[in-house]
């Protein structure tokens, strides 16, 4: 069972540290762009995705 | 289209015969890794004799290496890299003519390598026709990946990292296919040696095919 | 034979040519000048296909340079910096393997090599081997070969003597006599200038000055002592062998200080070509 | 977890107002409800994976690892599959769009490959008394695409022309696509060789584990793909972006070099300036 419990830690911090750091990467780098160019914080909720 | 292939083929064979590189440096590299793996698995002849088939092959991928990248150096010294896109050459032409080249130096190296293993190793060869097969089968999708990647890490900075690293993980097949018909060729393991052959050649086929495509795009760099 | 428009190309991420305008007709011998770094290179790559431009619209020998680049290429004879010949074979070799690579016969071979004055016992020489000026001459004896309907010469006289300057120029005016255009990126003013070629001054990765563009009066002032109308042909590339002075006896940096050619964002003047 | 915390949903920015920096990061109301949703899922599939599920009949306790191990060896696919449209779409159309795909998708490829391989070492442990076997064809896959990815995204910093090593790395992307298969093969053929008994997962079980669990699984992956990938696109063309205003000053720069006169730019040679 602390192997099932290891395996779920590792994984979901891994996830949510990975989410937090491409966050952080975003909003340090949207500082640097013009808000008009970046397309998502205009008008549209759907935006280029990658879907 | 293949007069082209061969004139870039007898050109890079010209020029690796006159500098002798292959012979003086990559040869002895090859064997040298032989040498080592005897160190690495403590002298017992019973389990080099075993793992013959897969020191053969990881020496080869670590000498081809060096080959491809040889192979290419030669293209990127004084300017004759502008010169080859100048002269209209189509770039699938380019692709066979370089991996040709490469394809035959790869045999070269099999062939000293072969009688190293069968003397230093004990190995004993036990299905000639696979054995060649497989040698030939397998030094055409090598060369043909090879020469690919080749091409791709050529102008970069830190192609000598790049290369393997990129190469390597895509020859996993060829390593895996390769040694376990030598398995059946050195009857080290009771495998169907033939059934890997046709791995090997679906590796071949379906690199030579690519990189004939993908070379053009490849080149068209700067 | 040349039409630029506003071209664009960047080396990496540096803007190397910043958007240059330039049209040039069959027949006509350009000289690029500059500093170093204003563009001259980077140019006559753009010309020769290697370099895909990445603004503006470039058209070479009537091929779109944004699309199909490889048919330009094999059409251009290009002598840059580097030799483009391979170290470890020997004189003979190379040509021949430049001459058969780009479809011609290897029976030109002796015939260009002579012309470029490379002695027999050099044939089977090394290229490794030779002295600068002797790989000049063979690198010069691939491109004869190719008989290209573009030459795009990088300080073609650098390291040569006397006697291999006379031949560069020679083959500079015999290829524009037959018809061929010829951009030759060059320092050595008073070496070209006999040749009588249009100036093009680079700075900056733009066209800062081009003698065909220059008003009349300017160019008449600036061009060479004759008020002569059949000036502004010469320099426009209609080879008149009566007149020699080219560019005149001017310092052509002043060239740089005329008045109203200053701005690259300039209207340019069109030319036919 | 990851609930982004700008406060203002930029449904409701007035176009007037577009100019102040409301918004200051990659998200938007799309990502808002992609976040909120996988953080929901993350907190069902830990309830459904250790409350309402029943151990196994043959694995006991250890399937409860399952439920977050089985859809991230599956879905890992998608990002590499999206890397590989992306590839496809550069090649063909020049795409922009697809180049930053590819790119995003590889990197959150090889995070999910990652804990993948990690998840199945930490239950291998107890299942087969060892982290890692060699005689485990996904095992062994997974771990050879993760390494062509991580090659990928190693080409994909070396500095350099954009458009250039887009094509480099799409051509290095569709390479690795087409191995998987040949690799997948064989290894499994490899595999063989020794009479080391096959993976639970290769005898695929799947009815001993719990359906809703393994649903709501798959359903925390798969938002977290799309949350992740959203972002990580928009950081890449956030980047490109970056890159290009750098571009537009370079080229004024350039043209200002001619204007204030030749000698200013007398010693400045191209490969100086490249390397900037």
């Amino acid at each position: 069972m602390s192997y099932v419990i290891a395996g779920w830690v590792i994984g979901l911090s891994a996830l949510g540290a990975y989410a937090f750091a491409l966050l952080a990467r975003g909003r340090r780098l949207s500082r640097l762009v013009a808000p008009d160019r970046q397309r998502w914080s205009t008008t549209r909720a759907d935006t280029p995705t990658g879907r | 289209m293949l007069r082209d292939a061969w004139l870039i083929a007898a050109k890079d064979l010209r020029i690796e015969w006159r500098s002798r590189v292959a012979t003086n440096q990559v040869a002895p590299f090859a064997f040298l890794i032989l040498v080592l793996f005897a160190f690495a698995l403590d002298a017992n002849s019973a389990a080099l004799r075993e793992f013959t088939p897969g020191l053969f092959w990881v020496a080869v991928l670590f000498s081809g290496m060096l080959a491809i990248q040889r192979s290419f150096s030669i293209e990127s010294s004084d300017g004759v890299g502008d010169a080859l896109l100048l002269s209209g050459i189509e770039p699938a032409s380019m692709f066979l003519g370089k991996a040709l080249a490469i394809f035959l130096q790869l045999l070269a190296l099999e062939v000293i390598l072969a009688v190293a293993v069968l003397v230093l190793y004990d190995a004993g060869i036990e299905d000639g026709v696979l054995f060649a097969t497989t040698s030939l089968v397998a030094a055409a999708g090598v060369a043909a990946a090879g020469t690919l990647y080749g091409v791709l890490s050529v102008n970069l900075r830190v192609k000598e990292t790049i290369l393997p690293l990129l190469l390597l993980p895509v020859l996993a097949p060829v390593l895996i296919g390769a040694t376990r018909a030598f398995n059946d060729a050195l009857g080290t393991a009771a495998v169907d040696g033939w059934a890997w052959l046709g791995v090997l050649g679906l590796f071949a086929v379906i690199y030579i095919v690519f990189g004939s495509f993908a070379y053009g795009v490849l080149l068209e760099d700067s | 034979m040349i039409h630029l428009r506003g071209v664009i190309a960047l080396l990496g991420r540096f803007p190397a040519l910043a958007g240059v305008d330039l049209d040039v007709g069959p027949g006509e011998i350009v000289l690029l000048q500059g500093p170093n770094g204003a563009g001259k290179t980077t140019l006559l790559r753009l010309c020769g296909g290697l370099l895909a431009p990445s603004g503006g619209t470039a058209s070479v020998l009537g091929v779109d340079l944004t699309g199909k680049r490889r048919q330009v290429r094999s059409r251009v004879g290009m002598v840059g910096h580097a030799s483009g010949l391979y170290g470890d074979l020997t004189v003979a070799e190379n040509v021949r393997f430049w001459a058969r690579a780009c479809g011609a016969g290897a029976q030109d071979v002796p015939a260009a090599l002579d012309r470029m004055g490379v002695a027999h016992r050099l044939h089977d020489v090394p290229v490794a081997r030779l002295s600068a000026g002797q790989r000049r001459r063979t690198s010069l004896a691939a491109v004869v070969v190719r008989r290209p309907e573009l030459w795009l010469l990088d300080e073609p006289h650098a390291g040569l003597d006397q006697v291999g300057r006379d031949l560069v120029d020679t083959l500079i005016t015999d290829a524009a006599g037959a018809g061929a255009t010829v951009l030759v990126a060059s320092h050595e003013l008073d070496r070209i200038r006999p040749l009588n070629p249009r100036v093009v001054t680079l700075a900056g990765g733009v066209v800062h000055d081009d003698v065909a563009k220059r008003d009349p009066e300017v160019r008449g002032v600036q061009g060479s002592r004759a008020e002569d109308p059949a000036q502004a042909e010469s320099a426009h590339g209609v080879r008149d062998p009566g007149v020699t002075g080219g560019m005149g006896a001017e310092d052509p940096t002043q060239a740089e200080s005329a008045p109203g050619v200053r701005d690259p964002e300039a209207p340019k003047g069109k030319r036919d070509a | 977890m990851t609930v982004p915390t700008n406060p203002s949903p930029d449904l409701a920015t007035p176009s007037a107002t577009a100019s102040a920096p409301l918004l200051t990061s990659t998200s938007s109301r799309l990502t808002q409800v992609l976040g909120i949703g996988w953080a929901i899922s993350v907190v069902l599939v830990v309830c459904a994976a250790f409350w309402w599920s029943e151990p196994d009949a043959t694995q006991g306790e250890l399937v409860r690892l399952f439920y977050l191990h089985v859809p991230l060896a599956i879905l890992e696919y998608v990002p590499f599959l999206l890397c590989g449209i992306g590839s496809v779409l550069f090649l063909w159309k020049r795409s922009e769009w697809g180049d930053l795909m590819a790119h995003a998708g590889a990197e959150v490829g090889v995070v999910m490959c990652a804990l993948t391989l990690v998840t199945g070492a930490v239950w291998g442990r107890p299942t087969w008394g060892t982290y890692w076997d060699w005689s485990d064809v996904r095992l062994v896959t997974t771990l050879i695409l993760c390494l062509l990815f991580v090659g990928y995204l190693a080409l994909r910093r070396v500095p350099g022309d954009p458009t250039t090593r887009a094509k480099q790395a799409a051509i290095v992307a569709l390479v690795a696509l087409i191995d998987i298969p040949l690799i997948n093969r064989s290894v499994e053929w490899w595999e063989n060789r020794t009479l080391h008994q096959k993976g639970t997962i290769a005898q695929g079980k799947i009815e001993d584990i719990n359906a809703f669990a393994t649903l709501l699984g798959f359903i925390m992956v798969g938002l977290g793909i799309a949350f992740l990938m959203t972002h990580r696109f928009r950081i890449a063309w956030l980047e490109r972006q970056v890159d290009r205003v750098g571009l537009d000053d370079a080229i004024a720069h350039r043209r200002a070099e001619a204007a204030t006169g030749v000698d200013a730019s007398v010693g400045r040679t191209p490969e100086e300036g490249g390397q900037q």
